[in-house]
């Protein structure tokens, strides 16, 4: 099987959703699910000739003269297309939901941009080479710009402003330089197990330069300063937020990361030299002062927006320890982070569909009307925070360990740091929600109904699944450890 | 027999085409006249094109006079290439012109526009394909007489000026490229290319060579309007009618371009031109200076013709860069921008020229929210500008990855650095156009009906062809590589 | 049979709650603790559900002697929870206790650093529903302190173990002792739990907030598990013995002067604490006899002072002491459950307290500490002072506050009666706890002198408590609060970030405003040279056009022609 | 069940400050006795000074006095009004009663 087939249900899907447009709106609907289960299927099948010891890779497109588009599949990126291929399935029954739910306009678009990221975030995780990701990742930021100015208001607008712009020009200033950089070095922008920068003789110095390019270009990892346009792009209808700014758009970012640094720098050298030493600072002040601002973000989705730039920087910390450890728990985590904070995207959606509110402090007691909705919000705030019996614990235990191997004890000091503010801002949602007393929250003052008011059924059956994953990664992490454990490091 | 003409009949179809526009004097019949021998245009290049890839250099004696003596038409692989673009573009234009033309000009004045714009032609196709130095200049003269006239034409009355400004500059230029000639001949006693690179290593006069050489690469810089003698071009692009101002953008700077590759590589050589002229002296930060300031200066402009001109001077900007590398790899960029920026650009202003077809001007406040009413013309510059940007699957992300790799190569980190910063302003400019296209409420009162007001067909249908084009080359860009890296090779070789 | 472990056993019943109806649950939660304890019986010593897990090998149950005593006093302190709380109809109490309960057997039982801290972090976890279940703010935000804390031990503990594995490759939970970096932290992590000093704050702050019945399941476990985990990892480490030293002693003086007799126990505990952790600083086999002697009676005194005192805040809404008084009228049964409580933990001869806190006085007299047994023995009087007389002498007796509560109901009457049979038992019969403990046993605590010394010192002491009550010396219980360390992170920290962050503010609007005037400078000065009309976008006229390209020729040809 | 009002009824003496007062003096008499079986016992002693007689009497009464006295003077130091720490602090606020059964007993509070 060629990987390439797995950017046909995507982008086939789309004239379907295109034909039966808001007059058959099952109809569209049920083509992007059965589109999605396709996919899966196609994720699953090459997982399957993985696993047998097959290599498969796609055939080339010449873009530039030495370097062509090519796709072939490895370990990080067949957990990454599992990852994204899965949760396209389920946030698309969520979006049934909540799009109706919402009465929202131009729903056929945003199904037509949502599969064209999908596309992208395929193309994403199979690249072969350095370009093809580059590629991919161009490809996804102006795939979902309709998205994020969907709303149409002067605020989506401006949102979508930033997020171009902060996406293109550090892509265009910065990776892409990064990206020529590499080719000039190496005369090679092919992934290989080990990198091909060790023995090109980059100076120390010229080392750091290079990734420092990497990690700040690589905008939608929202390093800070890089960061501003995640928190914008929340005015994007809630499953936007959820399946591209929890899992396709920001992992593709990390997802760069992990890859250049265990493909093209090669963990060795990184290890070696002291160049990621002048990053990883950057990365831990982003862990520590987005919770920081998570903590004063009374706006749910604001608030997880934060959340989720100081987890990308967990991931963006783990790449830049280049251990194998913290490597295999940066890709862990970007499994593990992408279901809690589907799972929190989707409460906050769900909350704003079925009692219209949006503030953390109007939801107090709301645990009474929206009560799997808020056990669901408990759980997923429990991955995130990296506490039993869920599955974010054993990623953070792994990038702690990777800090170790490189043997820095700061950096479990920040994330341990990190594990006890976020505490502090996720915490208090669902307990809230849960434990204080059923008073009057609304404006009106009229008093909350006591009777449930769920979300619409699809999407409460979204928030069960995604929820439910992460209990069962954290019971049962073996066969995704095993499938990263694979990676070739050298 | 056809086969062995080809070299002459590049320039005589266009070149008789003309008279015939203006025997036959009724609009429609003018354009279809123009247009089918465009098309032949096309045709013959793309068979010079075929055939030089086969066999190599073509030369041909014009009227049978041998080399030195009489004029020589030679084809290789760096203006074959050229050829098959500039034919192309106008090919493409011409269609597209047809109604925009309709509406903006007189209808008796249709024939002799048409007339001009084969005059043009076939001075630009003149200049690509000759390979003598004198005839450069009378096919510089031809091309650059009917481009005054062709600027005329615009109904703003301000065309009049940049028309007149225009001459001016251009006339001084095409003297100064006169006196090179003239230097040339004394110090050598030769006008053809070939003979002249061979003499001018062990010519008599080595202050004659140097000043031909400073009055040729000044004269050439003022028509390639590279920064700062770029001054006429703005006023000219915006004032044009704007079938006119795509074909200009397209084609007019990129042949002067091309003959300033020709006179710098093939008649001087590298050597001399870099080691000994202090060349990058003045081009490297011509290329550098311009393509950062002629950005930000794009970025304050309100008429989108204009900030597309001066975009148009920041883009040559990256081309001379390449140039001023002088490397394989630099000149390889420099020419692969020169094929990517002439489509892309080209697309660009047909776009505007959309836009003015139904607006009347292409004034950026007056273009809120456009997307909902002329959706595919807005399309069209959104995917232009992107190649502007350099996204890839854009020529823009080819050349400009090119160039970048090929200063990196050679050291100059920090002029590839430059070129990126210098396309974040291209984000920027591209990006307040699009912004105001997709975004932007309705401020001014609006002269066009609600609801979808689309360009014609005919207007839309050539510009996406081109579009297609460009996209092609974005995706295959490989090709472009290939042909361009043949081309610098032929042109850091000498003439062999 | 790994997947009947008495831990599992609990979780089991923690889902059923969830999904069964309240008489279910009441039943589940008596029933599980049974249900476990034959598990626990059953269980073989040695090593159990072994499981190889991301790379690791992780032990879920090593059953040796030491686990063992703990395991079942967990065990059937969670039997006495259960029926004390039979009248509860809260799934979310319910559920957490079992978690709680059965994480903290999960601690006991585990065999590796890692499956420690697992259940290090789901003990943190559920039992802080027990104080979010009281559905106040003020419940609220005590709670956020209690697992910020909490998990803050659990971080500590999981940093410690990787480096800990890093240095040895090994994550066996055995005797460690503090030899490095990881076990340091690790130290820490277990210290926070077992409320060392200025670590302690996070017990008087949120037991008083808990529940009634969440009290009483507090109590029990989250620091006999650190007590445990210490007496693992770091018995005979010296410094223990200096830290329970002063944990015996310096609680007493707030003990006394607080009002909240919930608080008062919170107090208490961490006095008892103390003792446990200087047994374990000992280290020789009859201090950590004494330590899982004490422990254990410890587990079931508190509870029932906890359960008493409990029993009282639940018929007259107050657990203060100065709103309290002369409830020995209405209340004779949870009275007569509070004085055994009472004396048990003064440690009077035939009460459990008695049995067990010599063994670890001894054991630190034998072993030439004389200054730490001096400290136990002031500390013994101390207790005697707040949690033998304080808390039923203010409650039952002294004033009469005119309260006349219901006696507390049948099942709290039944729990109590079981559980202070259970100390009086102990203390009667005491090889019927010594037989259990962790190493043989060869103690006699029913020796004349013995006896004699401790009614000596206790009865000195009431006589001294009677002459200062009579003298008027004696403090009243007024209310208010008394700060302690939580005051730093309550008070301190929150007004110097608040006055951090109001300076953060104003620096970065000052530098902010600086940068964007600047900026604006810039822009206005790139902007009037590039918009329409500026130098360099006006069309140049003719002239000027000529002069730049005479300019540049000029240059040309003298770069060329010099 | 067991009979609460006549243990309570055991208790009664405790209204009656005769009563008290017989009490400590039995309590004084007692603490009389153990003091003089010091001289009349040997006690096992491990730490020196143990063995001196009264040392636990005056240990227990001295120890219990300068607890009593130190905790007095630290509560000059350190008692704080209930709602120092505000609202959201569990001393300034009522356990909330829907969870409690707050019953007087009838007859009694007769």
């Amino acid at each position: 099987m060629n990987p390439i087939w797995t950017l046909l249900p995507p982008l086939l899907v789309i004239p379907f959703i295109i034909g039966f447009g808001e007059r058959f709106r099952n109809l569209r609907e049920a083509s992007i699910i059965i589109a999605g289960i396709w996919l899966l299927y196609l994720n699953n099948q090459l997982y399957n000739q993985f696993v047998a010891g097959n290599a498969i890779t796609s055939g080339e497109l010449p873009l530039l003269a030495h370097f062509s588009l090519k796709l072939s599949v490895e370990p990080m990126g067949l957990v990454f297309g599992l990852l994204a291929s899965f949760l396209w399935v389920v946030t698309t029954v969520y979006s049934i939901g909540y799009m109706r739910g919402h009465d929202e306009k131009n729903q056929t678009r945003f199904y037509v941009c949502f599969s064209l990221a999908i596309a992208g975030v395929m193309g994403a995780a199979y690249a072969d080479n350095l370009l093809t990701l580059f590629v991919a990742y161009e490809a996804i930021t102006i795939a979902t710009f309709p998205l994020v100015t969907h709303a149409g208001t002067q605020k989506a607008q401006n949102a979508g402003r930033l997020y171009l712009g902060l996406l293109m020009s550090g892509s265009i200033a910065l990776l892409l330089p990064a990206m020529i950089w590499v080719a000039t070095a190496a005369h090679t922008l092919d992934f290989v197990p080990g990198g091909v920068l060790s023995d090109v003789g980059l100076s120390q110095s010229a080392t750091a330069v290079l990734l420092a390019l990497f990690v700040f270009g690589t905008g939608k990892a929202a390093i800070m300063p890089m960061h501003r346009w995640l928190p914008a792009a929340m005015v994007a209808p809630t499953p936007v937020s959820a399946l591209l700014h929890a899992v396709a758009v920001v992992k593709t970012g990390v997802f760069v990361l992990l890859k250049v640094v265990t493909y093209t720098f090669g963990i060795d050298m990184l290890s070696t030299t002291a160049a990621a030493q002048y990053l990883l600072p950057v990365a831990a002040f982003t862990v520590v002062a987005s919770s920081i601002v998570a903590f004063t973000k009374d706006n749910l989705k604001a608030r997880l927006a934060y959340s989720t730039i100081s987890q990308l920087s967990y991931i963006i910390m783990a790449a830049l320890l280049a251990t194998t450890m913290s490597v295999t728990g940066g890709v862990f985590h970007i499994v593990t982070h992408a279901f809690g904070k589907i799972t929190l995207f989707f409460c906050a959606g769900a909350i704003m569909v079925a009692s219209h509110k949006t503030e953390i402090s109007q939801m107090k007691g709301l645990g009474k009307t929206m009560p799997i909705t808020m056990g669901a919000f408990l759980i997923g705030a429990l991955s995130i925070i990296g506490l039993p019996p869920a599955a974010g614990m054993w990623s953070k235990l792994f990038i702690a360990g990777g800090s170790l191997e490189a043997n820095n004890l700061i950096w479990i000091a920040v994330l341990m740091l990190s594990t006890v503010l976020n505490i502090a801002y996720l915490m208090p949602i669902a307990i809230n929600a849960f434990f204080e007393p059923n008073k009057p929250s609304d404006q009106s003052g009229a008093p909350l109904a006591n009777e449930w008011q769920e979300a619409p059924f699809a999407s409460l059956w979204a928030i069960v699944v995604t929820s439910s994953v992460c209990i069962l990664l954290f019971l049962f992490p073996q066969p995704l450890m095993s499938l990263i454990g694979s990676i070739q490091w050298r | 027999m056809i086969a062995t003409q080809l070299p002459a009949l590049q320039i005589i179809i266009p070149l008789f085409a003309a008279p015939l526009i203006v025997l036959a004097r009724r609009s429609e019949l003018a354009w279809i006249i123009a247009l089918v021998a465009n098309f032949l245009c096309v045709l013959v290049a793309w068979d010079l094109f075929q055939l030089v890839n086969e066999q190599g250099i073509i030369r041909y004696s014009l009227g049978g006079w041998a080399a030195p003596t009489g004029i020589e038409y030679f084809v290789d692989t760096v203006n074959a290439p050229l050829l098959l673009l500039v034919s192309s573009i106008s090919a493409i234009v011409v269609a597209y012109a047809y109604h925009s033309v309709k509406k903006s000009i007189d209808s008796t004045k249709h024939y002799l526009f048409y007339a001009a714009w084969m005059l043009c032609l076939s001075g630009l196709l003149g200049m690509l394909i000759t390979g003598d130095a004198f005839n450069v200049f009378v096919f510089l003269e031809i091309s650059s007489l009917s481009t005054y006239m062709l600027i005329a034409f615009g109904n703003d009355r301000r065309a009049l000026t940049a028309s007149f400004r225009y001459l001016v500059l251009g006339s001084i230029g095409a003297s100064f490229i006169l006196i090179g000639i003239g230097f040339l001949y004394a110090a050598t006693g030769s006008l053809n290319m070939l003979d002249l690179a061979q003499r001018i290593p062990n010519a008599s006069s080595e202050r004659a060579i140097l000043v031909a050489f400073s009055f040729i690469s000044i004269g050439l810089m003022i028509k390639s309007a590279i920064f700062p003698l770029h001054a006429w071009l703005a006023n000219a692009y915006h004032f044009a009618p704007i079938s006119v101002t795509a074909f200009l953008a397209g084609t007019a700077t990129k042949v002067s371009l091309y003959v300033l590759l020709r006179f710098l590589f093939s008649v001087f050589g590298t050597q001399y031109n870099f080691e000994y002229l202090l060349l990058n002296v003045i081009l490297l930060p011509a290329a550098v200076f311009g393509f950062l300031i002629m950005s930000v200066v794009a970025i304050f402009q309100t008429d989108l013709r204009r900030m597309l001109a001066y975009s148009s001077v920041a883009q040559i900007g990256y081309i001379v860069a390449g140039i001023s590398l002088a490397t394989q790899a630099g000149i390889t960029a420099g020419y692969a921008h020169i094929i990517n920026h002439a489509l892309i650009k080209t697309a660009l202003f047909m776009s505007v020229g959309c836009i003015i077809y139904r607006l009347g001007h292409a004034h950026r406040p007056s273009l809120d929210n456009l997307i909902q009413t002329m959706p595919l013309t807005c399309v069209a510059f959104i995917v232009s500008g992107l190649g502007l940007i350099g996204v890839p699957f854009t020529g823009g992300f080819i050349s400009k990855f090119t160039l970048i790799s090929a200063s990196m190569e050679k050291g100059w980190w920090v002029m590839g650095g430059l070129v990126l910063v210098s396309s974040v302003l291209a984000i920027i400019y591209i990006g307040r156009v699009v912004d105001v296209m997709l975004f932007r409420k309705q401020r001014l009162p609006n002269p066009m009906p609600q609801g979808r007001n689309e360009a014609p067909l005919s207007m839309l249908v050539p510009m996406y062809v081109l579009i297609g084009l460009s996209l092609y080359l974005g995706v295959y860009g490989s090709e472009t590589l290939t042909v361009s890296g043949e081309a610098a090779k032929q042109l850091l070789g000498g003439f062999r | 049979m790994s997947w009947l472990i008495p831990p599992l056993l609990f979780f089991y019943g923690a889902f059923l709650c969830l999904v069964v109806g309240r008489k279910q649950r009441t039943f589940i939660t008596l029933l599980i603790p049974v249900v476990a304890l034959f598990s626990l019986l059953m269980l073989p010593m040695g090593n159990m559900a072994q499981v190889q897990f991301l790379g690791f090998e992780l032990i879920f149950v090593r059953l040796d002697k030491l686990a063992f005593v703990f395991s079942l006093i967990f065990i059937i302190a969670a039997f006495l929870a259960s029926i004390y709380a039979w009248h509860v109809n809260d799934k979310v109490q319910q559920v957490s206790t079992l978690l709680y309960a059965g994480a903290a057997l999960g601690g006991v039982l585990a065999g590796d650093l890692i499956t420690l801290f697992l259940y290090w972090e789901i003990t943190a976890v559920a039992s802080v529903f027990l104080i979010w279940a009281r559905r106040t703010p003020a419940a609220y935000a005590t709670g956020m302190r209690y697992l910020l804390i909490q998990v803050g031990s659990g971080v500590l503990l999981l940093a410690g173990l990787l480096v800990h594995y890093n240095d040895t490759g090994s994550i066996l939970f055995e005797h460690m002792g503090l030899v490095s970096t990881g076990t340091l932290l690790i130290f820490l992590a277990f210290g926070i739990k077992c409320a060392f000093p200025l670590m302690h704050n996070w017990l008087q702050d949120s037991y008083p907030a808990a529940t009634v019945t969440g009290t009483v399941v507090l109590s029990s476990f989250t620091t006999k598990m650190a007590v445990y985990a210490l007496a693992r990892g770091y018995a005979g480490e010296e410094i223990l013995i200096y830290i329970g030293a002063i944990m015996t002693l310096f609680p007493i003086f707030f003990a006394e002067i607080e009002n909240d007799l919930r608080k008062v126990l919170a107090y208490s505990l961490n006095n008892q604490l103390g003792f446990m952790v200087v047994g374990v600083g000992i280290g020789t086999e009859l201090a950590l006899n004494g330590t899982a002697a004490h422990a254990f009676c410890h587990i079931l005194y508190k509870s029932l002072l906890f359960m008493s005192v409990g029993a009282v805040l639940y018929r007259t809404g107050t657990s203060k002491a100065s709103e309290l008084g002369g409830l020995y009228k209405t209340m004779p049964v949870t009275m007569v459950c509070c004085l055994i409580g009472a004396a048990s933990i003064s440690a009077f001869p035939l009460f459990s307290g008695f049995i067990s806190k010599s063994l670890i006085l001894d054991a630190s007299a034998k072993n030439g500490y004389y200054l730490v047994w001096f400290a136990l023995v002031v500390a013994s009087a101390g207790v005697l002072s707040h949690s033998g007389i304080k808390i039923p002498y203010f409650t039952f007796f002294a004033h009469d506050s005119g309260k006349r509560p219901m006696e507390a109901p049948v099942h709290m009457r039944i729990a109590m009666i079981i559980t202070a049979a259970l100390c009086v038992i102990i203390g009667v019969f005491p090889s019927l706890l010594y037989q259990l403990l962790p190493y043989e046993v060869d103690y006699k605590p029913y020796t004349t002198s013995h006896v004699l010394a401790q009614m000596q010192l206790l009865c000195f002491a009431l006589l001294a408590f009677v002459f200062l009550m009579r003298k008027g010396i004696h403090p009243p219980e007024v209310r208010g609060i008394n700060l302690d360390s939580d005051w730093a992170y309550r008070k301190g920290l929150p007004s110097i970030l608040a006055m951090s962050a109001a300076g953060a503010t104003q620096i970065a609007t000052k530098a902010r405003e600086g940068l964007q005037a600047q900026a604006s400078d810039w822009v206005f000065t790139i902007r009037r040279l590039s918009a329409p009309g500026g130098l360099l976008a006006k069309g140049w006229g003719v002239n000027s056009m000529v002069f730049v390209v005479t300019l540049l020729l000029l240059l040309v040809l003298f770069l060329n022609l010099k | 069940m067991m009979n609460g009002k006549k243990i309570a009824a055991a208790f009664a003496w405790v209204e009656s400050p005769s009563a008290v007062n017989t009490a400590i003096k039995v309590l004084a008499a007692l603490c009389g006795l153990l003091f003089l079986l010091d001289f009349v016992i040997h006690r096992h002693t491990y730490v020196p000074g143990e063995g001196m007689w009264g040392f636990y009497a005056f240990t227990g009464f001295i120890a219990f006095t300068l607890i009593v006295l130190g905790a007095k003077t630290l509560r000059t130091l350190i008692l704080r009004d209930e709602n120092y720490y505000g609202e959201q602090s569990v001393d300034s606020e009522e356990y909330p009663a829907s969870q409690l059964a707050i019953e007087s007993d009838q007859e009694d509070a007769k």
